[in-house]
């Protein structure tokens, strides 16, 4: 079983799906406590989903870069520990916040993810893991100025979207080009294409090195 | 770059100060904050760490937020700057338009509605293409003047909702490229808004040239405009102080409050009761 | 109104001033002009009297058309005028515009150039579509320019073919423009075309501040602003003399006289031989 | 027979068609000196095609208001005596200066039709006819002002275009009332509309009343 412990399958009548408990924060679904995490709306729910190893156990500490307006952060503060979630922009923020006014463990961050020194006074050393998913160009660069925030055995756990290094370039050459960055400090452990959740998008699972 | 935590050297259970610190500082690495924390007395134990830590990020990140989103305060003043030239280079434009068509065609009339005018007839000639090209552009950039007003009215409420609704959109937006940025109009005085935008009479006045003018660009609002002259001073008074107290509400919280909107409206009203003599 | 023929007062065997007759004069009513004519003594007989009239209806007509069409100068004044307020609204929208993209927008140029690349770009919030649209309007408002700066390429050898042919046709309708119409032009003097469009530097050097102008707007001649600056004036001054010449046979007679040309090639090819010293 | 002396019907190959003997003018076939009358390009060679009493006879002085380029007129400085050609637009006169030129009876004069006293000094009067065919509103007020042209038993040919008139209007409504127009100074002695070879035409021939 990959799951994080408080990610369960959970049945939401017309089907199952993957659910945390917590509070209700974008008008998802909900049966006796569990919130429907939709693999479609959530790369990570698309990991979890696709039977990814992603190394989460639950309680875990966790940087979560490109948290957007919450929507999946919310799933990961439910079952993890302290939650660092950045983002740059500052409209999805607003939503973010009131995500995060909603739990105790959600630290949230108005920080660019590629200046990781404009939050290293804030987010802990020695993370168990980092949770990625930045639509910007150099990916793997991000990942890589993010590692000194990780423990030696944590994991990096990232959605690579293609489409963000290069639009003309094809997908496969492109999550090739990333991964080989991503080498120079981090050893993948395990990379799956996200379809049919998410188109052209790469999950990737790594530890430093 | 230091080696210190967000909470060193501030009182961490003061969330604005707290908060400052998570959005101004900065570290060259992270480190094991919690412990660092507790070990320095900053909270008892790690879990009341947290709890501050949060109080800390979501103070300070709601200030960022409202703070960038403020930013939007220099595009408004883009746009209403972009909107004094565009009308004054239609009407340029629009002259010499018509002025050409007038030679080519009858029935021409000067000024932006004669060139939209023109810019539907049906040029027969190469000088009546250019002319009625001429005058297109002209009505293009009245259009485009158009389009960044409306604008101006949708993003106005979001980045000064208190002063876009007791000045109206657009005039607030010029009170606040005259002073230069919404913070920056929350800090002058409010006879200082009640004359911005009336700067050469200013001069001309503390030159002793002229007399103090009592009112700059906020003129073009009702509550001025529509009073009694006997009264006006008074008027643009009242309205320039109301004005200043929408625009410091904006710039330090952001919310709206509908009160300012009746005070100004009950102030006014008695000013206009006042007998005129 | 009058009772006269055509040719009542005037010598009606000179074509040009029966021409001018034909042309200018008037009657309340006709009359049996042919009878009237050979009665006066006009003429010896009726045939006669046709062919008089036949050389003065040719003559008459054949100037009246020239000076109608010649009304088009006054189509290359409004086109070179609208073309400077073009080039200088373009210029200001321009900046305007690619100094608000420049706050939402990376690596943004100035100028009508930058403008024309913002232009192309894909907004994605209202701010971003209202500066991107901006500077389209900006860059529209060049290309219209460069429309009627083809325009007067065009037309402007059918009003001023030799004046064209020798200045270009956007210089020869910039000193139109200056004299006021080609006739004005043709009727100055050519120390006073040399400094067409430097007025402001003449009246400093009539009021004793400068030295006296060398050149007007013929300085954007490649005969002028390619000789050497030590025989520039001579230069202008020969180009000066030659467009005189082309303005007036423009029109006088509007008839092309290529040879003109040639003199001034010559003319200008003597001066830059000349040493500098 | 109703055509003028001067004018007759020729055989150009491939068929019969009307002529003039003249100085070619602008193109047309000339076989043996006759030059082809295309009445598809002139109003008054229509008329003249569908057989209408036009009363000019050959020889006859004319003035000819809007003469154009001076394709029609001409064909009537070849078979008439004097022929005073006026038009307004500079720019076909070029040509018409050129067609007149090439002939001893024709008079070009660049004037405007509606202002007869600014050629009255150079017209003479007692016309035998007034050809018109000017593309302006108030045909019937040109032909009016002109009247004092003719002599008492002067013709006035015209070919009044509805659309001049009011394009929004029938052609036969915008006929009559320019027929009524007509009526207080002239005698209208027939007409006849011009389709096949022009549309919306009506040929008029009137006599001072």
């Amino acid at each position: 079983m990959t799951l994080p412990d408080g990610v369960e399958r959970r049945d939401f009548g017309d089907e199952s799906a993957l659910a945390t408990r917590g509070e209700p924060a974008y008008g998802e679904p909900v049966v006796d406590g569990w919130r429907r995490w939709d693999a479609h709306r959530s790369k990570l729910g698309a990991t979890l989903e696709l039977g990814v190893d992603t190394g989460l156990a639950g309680g875990d500490s966790v940087l979560y870069l490109g948290a957007a307006n919450g929507t999946t952060v919310s799933h990961v503060a439910d079952f993890a520990g302290p939650t660092y979630a950045v983002e740059f922009a500052p409209r999805p923020v607003r939503d973010l916040l009131d995500v995060a006014e909603a739990r105790t463990n959600l630290f949230p961050l108005l920080k660019d993810a590629r200046k990781p020194e404009t939050y290293a006074h804030v987010v802990e050393s020695e993370l168990d893991a980092i949770v990625q998913d930045v639509a910007t160009r150099g990916q793997a660069d991000v990942a890589l100025a993010n590692r000194q925030f990780l423990a030696d055995d944590g994991r990096f756990v990232g959605a690579v979207k293609a489409r963000s290094e290069d639009v003309t370039r094809d997908p496969g050459d492109v999550f090739e080009d990333v991964l080989d960055r991503l080498r120079d400090g981090y050893e993948v452990l395990a990379t799956e294409r996200l379809e049919p959740y998410h188109e052209d998008h790469l999950a990737v699972v790594a530890t430093p090195k | 770059m230091t080696g210190h935590g967000w909470f060193a050297g501030v009182d961490a259970a003061d969330p604005s100060a707290a908060g400052d610190a998570v959005r101004e500082g900065s570290a060259d690495a992270p480190a094991d904050w919690p412990r660092e924390a507790v070990d320095a007395g900053v909270a008892p134990d790690e879990a009341a760490y947290y709890e501050l830590l949060r109080e800390a990020t979501l103070a300070g990140t709601r200030a960022a937020v409202r703070e960038r989103e403020r930013a939007d305060d220099q595009q408004l003043i883009h746009a209403v700057r972009a909107m004094s030239d565009l009308a004054e280079t239609a009407n340029e434009l629009a002259e010499r338009g018509t002025e050409w068509a007038g030679s080519v065609f009858d029935d021409v009339r000067g000024g932006v509605d004669g060139a939209r005018d023109v810019a539907t007839r049906d040029p027969a000639t190469p000088s009546e293409e250019r002319a009625v090209s001429l005058c297109r552009r002209a009505a293009d950039l009245a259009d485009e003047r158009d389009d960044i007003a409306d604008y101006v009215e949708r993003q106005g409420p979001a980045v000064a909702p208190n002063l876009s609704a007791l000045a109206g959109p657009v005039l607030a937006a010029r009170l606040i490229a005259l002073a230069g940025g919404l913070g920056a109009l929350a800090k002058k005085p409010s006879g200082t808004l009640q004359v911005l935008g009336a700067e050469d009479a200013l001069f001309a006045h503390l030159r002793g040239h002229a007399p103090s003018p009592k009112h700059g660009v906020i003129y073009t609002h009702e509550y001025v405009r529509g009073t009694h002259p006997e009264h006006r001073g008074s008027a643009a008074r009242a309205l320039a102080g109301k004005l200043t107290i929408a625009a410091r509400v904006d710039h330090y919280s952001g919310e709206r409050r509908p009160e300012l909107d009746e005070e100004l409206d009950e102030r006014i009203e008695r000013i206009r009761a006042r007998d005129t003599e």
